[in-house]
C-alpha cells in the first residue's frame, strides 16, 4: 500500500522537477547577457577570445538546444560540468554536501532535541514564569535576523574574545587548513553557525510542539490514560507526546530543501563552504550549469522531504496509514 | 459509617472563572456498596460526571475540590497524593468515558492499551498482558480476539471501542467500575448490547458500578439504586423501584413525566420541563429548582432544602415532599398551583 | 604610511637599480636581493612606519619544514596556465608551473625554465630561448622544448582552436611561428616588431606533454588535470583541492632551482576581506592581503607584520559614454566637460577616506610603478570653482534647481559598477555628490558583475562606468585606449577614438628599445591626460601582511610578482617549523 | 499571553469544526478580542507608529535629526554615536539614525506591499483551484507545487538581475513564492467549507458561482487570510532585509535596513558599533509584526475557537 502511494508521489513528482529546472535555465540565462562565467574585466581578454570561448562552451546555441542537451546529460545521470572551472557539477555537490549536512544536520538535530523538552515543559506549565520565558525566547528567535545574529556572535566569540586574549571561537569556515579537519577542531568551527541556525528551528518548533501539546493534553484518551492510574510523567511521554510530535514530523520534514537554501544566509555570514553558499557564489557568477545541478537537487530533496515527512507520519500516526 | 466500600461526604467542587465561581458539585453525600449498580441521573450540567471526576481527582483545569471527603475503603481520596491516587486509579476503581471515539489512544494498538493497566499495576510484562488483553476482549465479547488486539483504535467501530474501554477498566478485576454515559455516543441497537455487558459485567465479577446517564430508562434496566442530581446537588435518593413508583422531589417527577410511557393513557399530555437548566455559576436563592417547579412555595424562594429522609427507603431535597405532599396525587392541584404564579 | 612616499620610492629605486646594476651586481645576487637591500637601506628614504617587514631574512639561509597558509577571497578554478585568466588560479598555478620566465617585483623579467634571457634577432621579430637542462617534472620526466612547444600549442596551433584558451588570438594576431630546433631551443617569430610579447606571453606555467598530449583538443577543457595536477615542475606540487575551502601544495624536493623550505603551502579561501584579516590576526591565516580599513589596526598586533605598501598596476577608473549616438555620449564629447568633472573630485580624499590612505592620485595612465610612468600634464587637482566655470564657459549653465543645462537638456546621467565592491560603491556615491555640488545630477546605481560586463563590452548602454583593471609590467595599453578595441565586445567601450592615440600606441610596441617607448608614452600620457576619455582616479596599493613566522617574503614581494610570479616562494621559510 | 508564529503552521493540520459561516458577531466579537490583547496592541501601535515614521520621514528628518540621509560628510565619517550623530555615522558620514528611519520605508513598504500582493493572488488561486477543481485545480497545484519546490533563493538572485530592485519588484519578487503557500491553505479551506450544508442549500436554490463564492465562501476564507496576513508580515520584513544584505535587493546609496548592514559588515572590524543599529531595528520591527500577528492570529482565527 505504501510502497504503490510511494511509487505514485514519486512519478507526480517529475513534472515538478522539470518544470523548477525550465524556470531555472530562463531565469539565469535571461540575466547573463554575453558574460563568459569566469572571464572576468581583465584587459588582456580580447573579444575573439571570449567568443570562441563562448561557442566552445555552446553559449551561443539556441536555449531549447542547451536546455535539451542538458535534459539529456541529467537522463543519463550527468549533471554536465560547471561553466566556471569545467569540472563535473556533481563533484562540488558532493564536495560541498557532507559540510552543509554537518551544519544543517547538526542544527535540526538540536533544534528537535531541545524543542521538545521546551515545548513540552511549556505546555505543561502553561501560562506560568518558564513558559513565559520560554514563549518570550522563542518569539525573539523567530523574529532575529540570522544573519546579524551571526555577525554579533563573531563580533564577540571570535574578534572580542581574541583581542581579550581570551579563548575564542573560529569566524568562518569548516575547520582549520593546518592539523586541523580533527573532530575537536571541526566542532570549534561548528559552534557558532550551528547556534544560529537551530536557535530558529528552536524557537519555532518548540512553540510549536508546546500548542499540539497543548491540545493533545485536552484529548479523552489522556484523560483515559489518567483514569489507569498511571504516573503523569508516563501519561506525558506515552501517551500525550507521540500524538503531539506526529505534525512536528512534518514540518522536520518539510525543512529539508532547507539543506540547500534554508542555511544559505548563515553559510554566507560564516564563509561555510556548504551547497548553499555554493549555490549563491556560483549563480551570482552566472555559472549556470552549476546553479541548475543544485536547483535540481534542491528539488528532488523538496519533494523527497515531502515524501519522507507523509511515510514518517504514516509510521508515526496509523490513522492515516492506508490513507 | 466506613462500612460502605465506597463514600462521598459533602463533597464540593468548585470551578473559579473569569464569569464567576462555578459550584458544579455542591454538598453531595453517597455511598456505593460492594457488587451494586447505582444509578446517577441529571440534565447535562447537574454535576454528575463532576461528581465522579472528583473522586476519580481527574478534575479539568481549573477545578478543585473545595470540601468535603471521598472514603474508599475508609481511607479519604481527597487527602491522598497523587502516587496513591495512582495505585487507586484503574486498579481499584476504573474508570470508561462517554466518547469511546476519542477516548482511546490512537496511536497505540488496542491491545497494549487494553493490557496497559495490568503492566502498570499489576507488574505484567506486555506479552502476558496481551495475552490477558485477548482473553477480557472474548469476556466483553469482541469477536476473533487475538486479531482485534493487533488492531488500532480506528479500525474498531463504536461499539467495539466501548468494549474495548470496559475491557481494559476491567482488566485489573477493580472493585468499582464508573461508567459516565457510557452509551450516549452510540446508536440504540449498540446502547442495549453494552449495557447488557455492563449488567453480565456486574453480576460476573461483582464489580460495584457507578453508572451515570441521563436516560431513566437505562437507569430503570441497570440500577439498583438510583440518584437524581440537580444543579450540583442530589435531589433525590433511593431504590430505582420505590423513586420511580413514587417520585418524591418534584425534579424526578417532572424528569419521569417526561419519559413517553407504553402504559400511559393517550390523553394525558407528555410533559417537557419547562425553563432553562439554571446557571451554575448564579443559582438562584433556595432550592435551585424553584424556577421551575409547578410545587413551589414561598419558602423554596429562599431557603435550600437538605436532603432528607421521606419514607422508608427515599430521601429527597424538597420542601413540600418533605411536609408530606404526595407529588403524582398533587398533579391535578400541581397545574392549578402553575396556573397560580 | 603615507600614501606618496613609496610611489617616489619605486622612482629612487630605479636610479638605485641603475647604479647598482652599473657594478654588474644584479647579475651576481638577483634583482630581489638589491630590491631588498634597497629597502633595507631605503628604509628611511621611503618614511616607513612600523618595521621593514623582518626585509633582511632572505640573508639568513631558512630552515627546512613547516607550512604557510595564504588567504585569499576568490577560489581558483583552472590549475592550468593555457585555460586560466584570473589572478587567483594564476597564484596557485605560478608556484607550480615555472614560465620561460618570471617576473621580479619591478616587474624586471627573469629566466627560470630558460637558461637566460632569449636572443632577440637583429630585426627583432625573433627570439630564442635556450632552456634549462636540469629541469625534471616531478614524475622524473626531463621537461624539454616539446613540453614547451605544446603547450604554447594549445593556444596557439589551429589544430587546437577548440582548447579554451584566453591567450590564442593576441598570438595569433603577433606570432607567425614557434618552433623547437632541438630538445632545449625554443624560437619564436612575430609578425612584426611586437614589444610586450615577452611580458604577456613568455611566463606561462609550461605545462607536461607526456600527461596532456593524448588528450583531444575539447577534452583539455575539462581534463582532471586542470583540477588535480598529478605533474608539475615548480617550487611546490600539488596535493588537494577542496574546492571552496583550500588548495594544499607540498614542497617538490626535486626543483630544478632547489628544493624549497616550506612542507606544506595552504591557499585558503575566505568568505571575505574582513574575515580574512581577523583570521590573520587570530593566525589562522598567515599571510594575505589586508582590507584598507584595517591596515592600521594591524599595527599593533603582536603577530603580524606589515608589508611595505608598494604602488600597483591597478587602475580604479571611470569611463565617459563617448558614442554621439548616446544620449550622454552628447554631454561628454565635450573634453572641456569631460576635464571640468574631473577638477570636481576630490581624489585625496577619496584615497584617504575611501582607501584609508592606501592609495595614490593618479597622474597620469600609466603607474608610477612603472618604468614608462611620466607624471603628465594637466594634472587635476581638484579645483571646485575652476569646474565651475569650465562647465559655464562650455555652455552648461545653472537652471533654477542648481542643475546644469544646455539647450533644454540637463546635464542629468547614471554611473553604473558592480555591486559587492565597497570602495566603488563609495566612489560612486562620492563622485555623485561633488559633481551635485557643481551642478551636476549623477546617479549611481550597482548592478550586477555579468550585466556590466555585457553592458560594458556589448551592449554599451552606459553614461559612465566605474571599474578597476589590473596591468601588467608592460606598459601598453592598446586593449583600453586604441580605437581598434572599441569594436563590440573590445574593453573600450566608451568608444574613444583618437588617431593621434592610435598612432602612439602603434609606436610604442613597435621597438623594444626601452629608452625609445619611454619617450612615445610620455606623449601618450600628455595626450590621455589632455583628452580625459576615462580619468583613472587612483593607483591602488599592494596592502600585504605576514606573520612574523614567516620569513623572506617581506622585501621580495612587489607589484609585479605579488600574485602570478611565485617562483620566490622556494625561499619562503617559517622560524616555529610549525 | 504570547503565541507563537509557530502555531500558524500547526493550525492547517487542525481539523475542528467551525461555523458554517461567521456570523454578523463574529467581526465584532474577534475584534473585541484583539483589543483585549495588551501585548497585541503595543505591537500593532509600535507597527503603526514605525510606519507612520516611514512616511513623516521627511518631517522627523527637517525637525529631529536635521540631517540628509545621503549628505557625505568625509570629514567625519565613522563618528561614534554622540551629540552630532546620535546614532553614530558611516563610512561617508552620513547618519545612521536619519538613514534608519528612511530604511523603514523599504522594509514596510516591501512588507505591505508583498502581503497585499500574494493575498490577492494566492487567494485567487485558492477559491479558483478550490472550487472549480477539476483540470484547473491540477494545473494551478502543479504551479504551486513547483514554485513551493524551487530554492527561492535562485528565483531572487535571477529576479534581482533581470529587474532593478525596487520596493515594487522587490515586493512582487518576494510575492511569487509567497502566493503558493497562501494559495494552498485557502484551497484547502475552501474545500472544506465548499460541501458543508450551507453552500448545498444555497446551490440548491440555483444560486450562481459568483454569488457562491463572493457571498459564501469569501466570508469564511477572510478570517484565514486575515491571519496569514498579519503573521506573514514579519517573514516578508526578514526575507527583504536578509536580499539586502545579500547584495540582491535594496542597492545603496538607497538606505535600507539590510544594505546598511552590509556596509557594516564591511567595516564590522574597524568600527563594529555599525553593525548594532540596525540589526536591533529589524528584530524589534519583526518581534513586533509577529507578535501583532499573533494577536490577530488568537482573535480572529476561527480554528482556534
Amino acid at each position: 500500500m505504501l510502497a504503490k502511494y510511494t511509487v505514485r508521489r514519486v512519478l507526480a513528482s517529475i513534472p515538478v522537477v522539470l518544470g523548477v529546472t525550465v524556470l531555472t535555465f530562463l531565469v539565469m540565462h535571461a540575466t547573463a547577457g554575453s558574460y563568459v562565467p569566469g572571464l572576468d574585466l581583465n584587459p588582456y581578454l580580447k573579444p575573439a577570445d571570449i567568443a570562441r570561448i563562448r561557442s566552445n562552451l555552446g553559449l551561443d546555441r539556441p536555449l531549447y538546444v542547451q536546455y535539451g542537451t542538458w535534459l539529456i546529460g541529467i537522463a543519463h545521470g550527468d549533471f554536465g560540468r560547471s561553466l566556471l572551472d569545467g569540472s563535473p557539477v556533481m563533484s562540488h555537490i558532493v564536495e560541498r554536501l557532507p559540510n552543509t549536512l554537518e551544519l544543517t544536520v547538526t542544527a535540526i538535530l538540536l533544534g528537535v532535541a531541545l524543542s521538545i523538552p521546551l515545548g513540552v515543559t511549556g505546555a505543561l506549565r502553561r501560562g506560568g514564569k518558564i513558559d513565559n520565558l520560554f514563549t518570550l525566547l522563542s518569539t525573539a528567535g523567530f523574529a532575529i535576523p540570522q544573519f546579524w545574529l551571526g555577525l554579533i556572535l563573531i563580533l564577540f566569540f571570535s574578534v572580542q574574545l581574541h583581542a581579550w586574549r581570551l579563548p575564542w571561537l573560529p569566524s568562518g569556515g569548516a575547520f582549520s587548513s593546518f592539523n586541523g579537519g580533527d573532530v575537536m577542531d571541526r566542532l570549534e568551527h561548528l559552534v557558532l553557525p550551528a547556534t544560529v541556525l537551530s536557535f530558529f528551528y528552536l524557537s519555532v518548533w518548540s512553540r510549536f510542539v508546546r500548542s499540539s501539546m497543548v491540545e493533545v493534553l485536552s484529548q479523552d484518551y489522556v484523560r483515559t490514560a489518567r483514569a489507569k492510574g498511571m504516573p503523569e510523567r508516563r501519561v506525558v511521554y506515552v501517551h500525550a507526546l507521540r500524538n503531539a510530535v506526529v505534525p512536528l514530523v512534518t514540518l522536520v520534514g518539510l525543512e529539508l530543501p532547507a539543506l540547500v537554501s534554508g542555511g544559505l544566509v548563515v553559510e554566507v555570514v560564516f564563509g561555510w563552504p556548504g551547497i548553499g553558499r555554493l549555490a549563491f557564489e556560483r549563480a551570482t557568477q552566472y555559472d549556470y550549469t552549476t546553479v541548475m545541478g543544485i536547483t535540481t537537487f534542491a528539488a528532488l530533496l523538496v519533494v523527497f522531504g515531502n515524501l519522507l515527512a507523509d511515510v514518517l507520519y504514516a509510521w508515526l500516526d496509523p490513522r492515516i496509514r492506508y490513507a | 459509617m466506613a462500612d460502605h466500600l465506597l463514600e462521598v461526604r459533602g463533597l464540593k467542587t468548585q470551578f473559579p472563572t473569569k464569569d464567576g465561581l462555578v459550584r458544579a458539585v455542591d454538598g453531595v453525600d453517597f455511598h456505593v456498596d460492594p457488587g451494586e449498580t447505582l444509578g446517577i441521573v441529571g440534565e447535562s450540567g447537574s454535576g454528575k460526571s463532576m461528581t465522579v471526576l472528583s473522586i476519580m481527582r481527574l478534575l479539568p483545569r481549573p477545578g478543585r475540590v473545595v470540601a468535603g471527603q471521598v472514603l474508599y475503603r475508609g481511607r479519604d481520596l481527597v487527602k491522598a497524593s497523587e502516587a496513591e491516587m495512582q495505585e487507586v486509579r484503574g486498579e481499584e476503581i476504573a474508570m470508561i468515558f462517554q466518547d469511546p471515539m476519542t477516548s482511546l489512544n490512537p496511536v497505540y494498538r488496542s491491545g497494549w492499551q487494553v493490557g496497559e493497566p495490568l503492566r502498570l499495576h499489576k507488574g505484567f510484562k506486555l506479552a502476558a498482558s496481551l495475552r490477558e488483553a485477548v482473553a477480557m476482549f472474548g469476556k466483553v465479547g469482541i469477536p476473533e480476539p487475538a486479531k482485534r488486539i493487533e488492531n488500532y483504535p480506528h479500525e474498531f467501530s463504536g461499539g467495539m471501542r466501548q468494549r474495548a474501554m470496559i475491557a481494559m477498566g476491567l482488566t485489573t478485576a477493580p472493585s468499582v467500575l464508573i461508567a459516565d454515559e457510557p452509551t450516549t455516543a452510540l446508536d440504540v441497537t449498540i446502547q442495549a448490547q453494552i449495557l447488557e455487558l455492563l449488567k453480565d459485567v456486574n453480576r460476573e465479577f461483582g464489580t460495584a458500578t457507578v453508572l451515570i446517564t441521563h436516560n431513566l430508562g437505562v437507569v430503570a434496566g441497570m440500577c439498583e439504586r438510583v440518584m437524581v442530581m440537580y444543579a450540583g446537588r442530589v435531589v433525590e435518593e433511593g431504590p430505582t423501584e420505590d423513586v420511580f413508583a413514587d417520585p418524591r422531589h418534584p425534579y424526578t417527577w417532572a424528569l419521569l413525566q417526561s419519559i413517553p410511557r407504553l402504559d400511559a393513557d393517550a390523553h394525558e399530555p407528555l410533559r417537557a420541563i419547562e425553563g432553562m437548566p439554571p446557571d451554575l455559576s448564579s443559582l438562584p436563592d433556595g432550592c435551585a429548582f424553584h424556577p421551575r417547579c409547578p410545587f413551589r412555595v414561598d419558602r423554596c424562594l429562599h431557603d435550600t432544602p437538605p436532603l432528607e429522609w421521606v419514607g422508608q427507603t427515599q430521601r429527597s431535597a424538597c420542601w413540600v415532599t418533605q411536609g408530606g405532599a404526595d407529588l403524582n396525587a398533587a398533579t391535578a392541584r400541581g397545574e392549578e398551583g402553575e396556573s397560580r404564579v | 604610511m603615507g600614501s606618496s612616499p613609496s610611489a617616489d620610492g619605486f622612482d629612487k629605486f630605479e636610479e638605485f637599480l641603475k647604479e647598482w646594476s652599473r657594478r654588474d651586481f644584479l647579475r651576481r645576487m638577483g634583482g630581489a636581493a638589491a630590491f631588498t637591500a634597497f629597502l633595507a637601506g631605503g628604509l628611511e628614504l621611503l618614511e616607513a612606519c612600523g618595521n621593514g617587514g623582518g626585509s633582511t631574512s632572505t640573508a639568513t639561509p631558512g630552515k627546512k619544514g613547516g607550512h604557510l597558509v595564504e588567504g585569499n577571497i576568490t577560489d581558483i578554478s583552472y590549475m592550468n596556465s593555457v585555460l586560466s585568466s584570473d589572478t587567483a588560479s594564476n597564484t596557485v598555478i605560478s608556484l607550480m608551473f615555472d614560465g620561460l620566465l618570471g617576473s621580479k617585483p619591478n616587474g624586471d623579467l627573469v629566466p627560470l625554465i630558460a637558461e637566460s634571457m632569449p636572443q632577440v634577432s637583429s630585426d627583432q621579430t625573433t627570439y630564442t630561448f635556450k632552456l634549462r637542462k636540469d629541469v625534471k617534472w616531478t614524475d622524473g620526466q626531463q621537461l624539454t622544448s616539446d613540453d614547451v612547444l605544446f603547450t604554447y600549442n594549445l593556444m596557439f596551433a589551429p589544430d587546437y582552436k577548440d582548447v579554451n584558451s584566453p591567450h590564442r588570438s593576441d598570438l595569433e594576431q603577433h606570432l607567425t611561428g614557434i618552433t623547437a630546433p632541438d630538445q632545449y631551443t625554443v624560437v619564436f617569430k612575430t609578425k612584426g616588431v611586437w614589444a610586450p610579447l615577452l611580458a604577456l606571453h613568455a611566463q606561462y606555467g609550461i605545462l607536461p606533454k607526456h600527461v596532456l598530449g593524448g588528450l583531444a583538443p575539447k577534452a583539455v577543457n575539462t581534463a582532471d588535470f586542470n583540477g588535480a595536477p598529478t605533474v608539475s615542475s615548480g617550487a611546490f606540487k600539488f596535493v588537494r583541492w577542496d574546492k571552496g575551502q583550500q588548495v594544499v601544495l607540498a614542497r617538490n624536493d626535486t626543483y630544478y632551482r632547489g628544493a624549497g623550505y616550506l612542507d606544506q603551502y595552504v591557499y585558503k579561501v575566505m568568505p571575505d576581506s574582513v574575515t580574512l584579516v581577523n583570521q590573520m590576526k587570530t593566525g589562522e591565516v598567515d599571510f594575505g592581503t589586508v582590507d584598507p580599513s584595517l591596515w592600521d589596526s594591524l599595527a599593533t598586533s603582536d603577530n603580524l607584520n606589515r608589508i611595505d605598501p608598494f604602488g600597483v598596476a591597478i587602475f580604479t577608473f571611470y569611463a565617459y559614454q563617448l558614442d554621439p549616438s548616446k544620449p550622454a555620449g552628447r554631454f561628454f564629447a565635450d573634453k572641456t566637460v569631460r576635464q571640468a568633472l574631473l577638477y570636481a573630485l576630490d581624489r585625496q580624499q577619496m584615497a584617504d577616506k575611501v582607501y584609508f590612505k592606501q592609495a595614490t592620485v593618479a597622474d597620469s595612465v600609466i603607474p608610477p610603478i612603472s618604468w614608462a610612468h611620466a607624471s603628465a600634464k594637466p594634472s587635476y587637482g581638484f579645483n571646485k570653482s575652476k569646474a565651475e566655470s569650465m562647465l559655464d564657459q562650455a555652455g552648461w549653465t545653472k537652471g533654477t534647481d542648481g542643475i546644469r543645462a544646455k539647450g533644454g537638456v540637463q546635464l542629468k546621467f547614471e554611473m553604473i559598477t558592480n555591486q559587492g565592491n565597497k570602495q566603488r560603491e563609495s566612489l560612486l556615491q562620492i563622485m555623485q555628490q561633488s559633481w551635485k555640488d557643481v551642478g551636476v545630477d549623477a546617479t549611481p546605481r550597482l548592478i550586477q558583475f555579468p550585466q556590466l560586463v555585457t553592458q560594458i563590452t556589448n551592449q554599451r548602454t552606459f553614461d559612465i562606468f566605474l571599474v578597476g583593471f589590473s596591468f601588467n609590467q608592460d606598459p601598453d595599453e592598446s586593449q583600453l585606449w586604441s580605437s581598434t578595441s572599441a569594436n563590440p565586445g573590445g574593453f573600450n567601450g566608451f568608444q574613444f577614438k583618437n588617431p593621434q592615440a592610435d598612432e602612439l600606441l602603434g609606436q610604442a610596441v613597435a621597438t623594444l628599445d626601452q629608452g625609445k617607448r619611454k619617450e612615445v608614452y610620455a606623449k601618450l600620457q600628455d595626450l590621455m591626460n589632455e583628452e580625459v576619455p576615462a580619468p583613472i582616479l587612483l593607483f591602488n596599493k599592494g596592502l600585504w601582511a605576514v606573520s612574523r613566522r614567516v620569513n623572506a617574503i617581506a622585501g621580495t614581494l612587489g607589484p609585479y610578482n605579488q600574485y602570478s610570479s611565485r617562483f620566490f616562494f622556494k625561499d619562503v621559510w617559517v622560524s616555529d617549523q610549525k | 499571553m504570547i503565541e507563537s508564529t509557530a502555531d500558524y503552521e500547526l493550525a492547517p493540520d487542525r481539523q475542528e469544526i467551525r461555523p458554517s459561516r461567521p456570523a454578523q458577531s463574529y467581526w465584532s466579537e474577534s475584534w473585541e478580542r484583539l483589543r483585549r490583547n495588551r501585548l497585541g496592541v503595543a505591537a500593532g501601535t509600535l507597527i503603526a507608529l514605525l510606519a507612520l515614521m516611514a512616511v513623516a520621514a521627511p518631517v522627523l528628518q527637517a525637525l529631529v535629526t536635521h540631517q540628509d540621509p545621503s549628505r557625505q560628510d568625509l570629514g567625519t565619517n565613522f563618528d561614534l554615536p554622540g551629540r552630532a550623530h546620535w546614532l553614530g555615522s558611516d563610512e561617508l558620514g552620513r547618519d545612521t539614525l536619519t538613514r534608519l528611519i528612511y530604511g523603514a520605508r523599504i522594509s514596510l513598504g516591501v512588507g505591505f506591499l508583498t502581503v497585499a500582493i500574494q493575498l490577492t493572488v494566492g487567494a485567487a488561486t485558492g477559491l479558483a483551484s478550490g472550487y472549480y477543481g477539476g483540470v484547473l485545480d491540477d494545473v494551478l497545484m502543479r504551479i504551486v507545487d513547483v514554485v513551493l519546490a524551487f530554492p527561492p533563493i535562485f528565483l531572487f538572485i535571477g529576479m534581482s538581475i533581470l529587474f532593478r530592485p525596487s520596493t515594487v519588484t522587490l515586493s512582487l519578487i518576494i510575492a511569487s513564492v509567497g502566493w503558493g503557500v497562501v494559495a494552498r491553505l485557502v484551497r484547502g479551506e475552501v474545500l472544506s467549507i465548499k460541501n458543508r450544508d450551507f453552500m448545498l442549500a444555497t446551490r440548491s436554490i440555483g444560486a450562481r458561482d459568483a454569488r457562491l463564492i463572493l457571498g459564501h465562501l469569501v466570508p469564511n476564507v477572510l478570517p484565514v487570510m486575515i491571519v496569514a496576513a498579519s503573521l506573514a508580515l514579519g517573514q516578508i520584513i526578514l526575507i527583504e532585509a536578509a536580499l539586502d544584505f545579500l547584495g540582491l535587493g535594496i542597492q545603496p546609496p538607497t538606505p535600507s535596513w539590510g544594505n546598511m548592514l552590509t556596509n557594516a559588515q564591511t567595516y564590522f572590524v574597524h568600527s563594529g558599533w555599525l553593525v548594532i543599529f540596525p540589526g536591533l531595528t529589524i528584530f524589534v520591527t519583526v518581534l513586533a509584526a509577529n507578535l501583532f500577528g499573533n494577536a490577530v492570529r488568537d482573535a480572529y482565527d476561527p480554528r482556534l475557537r
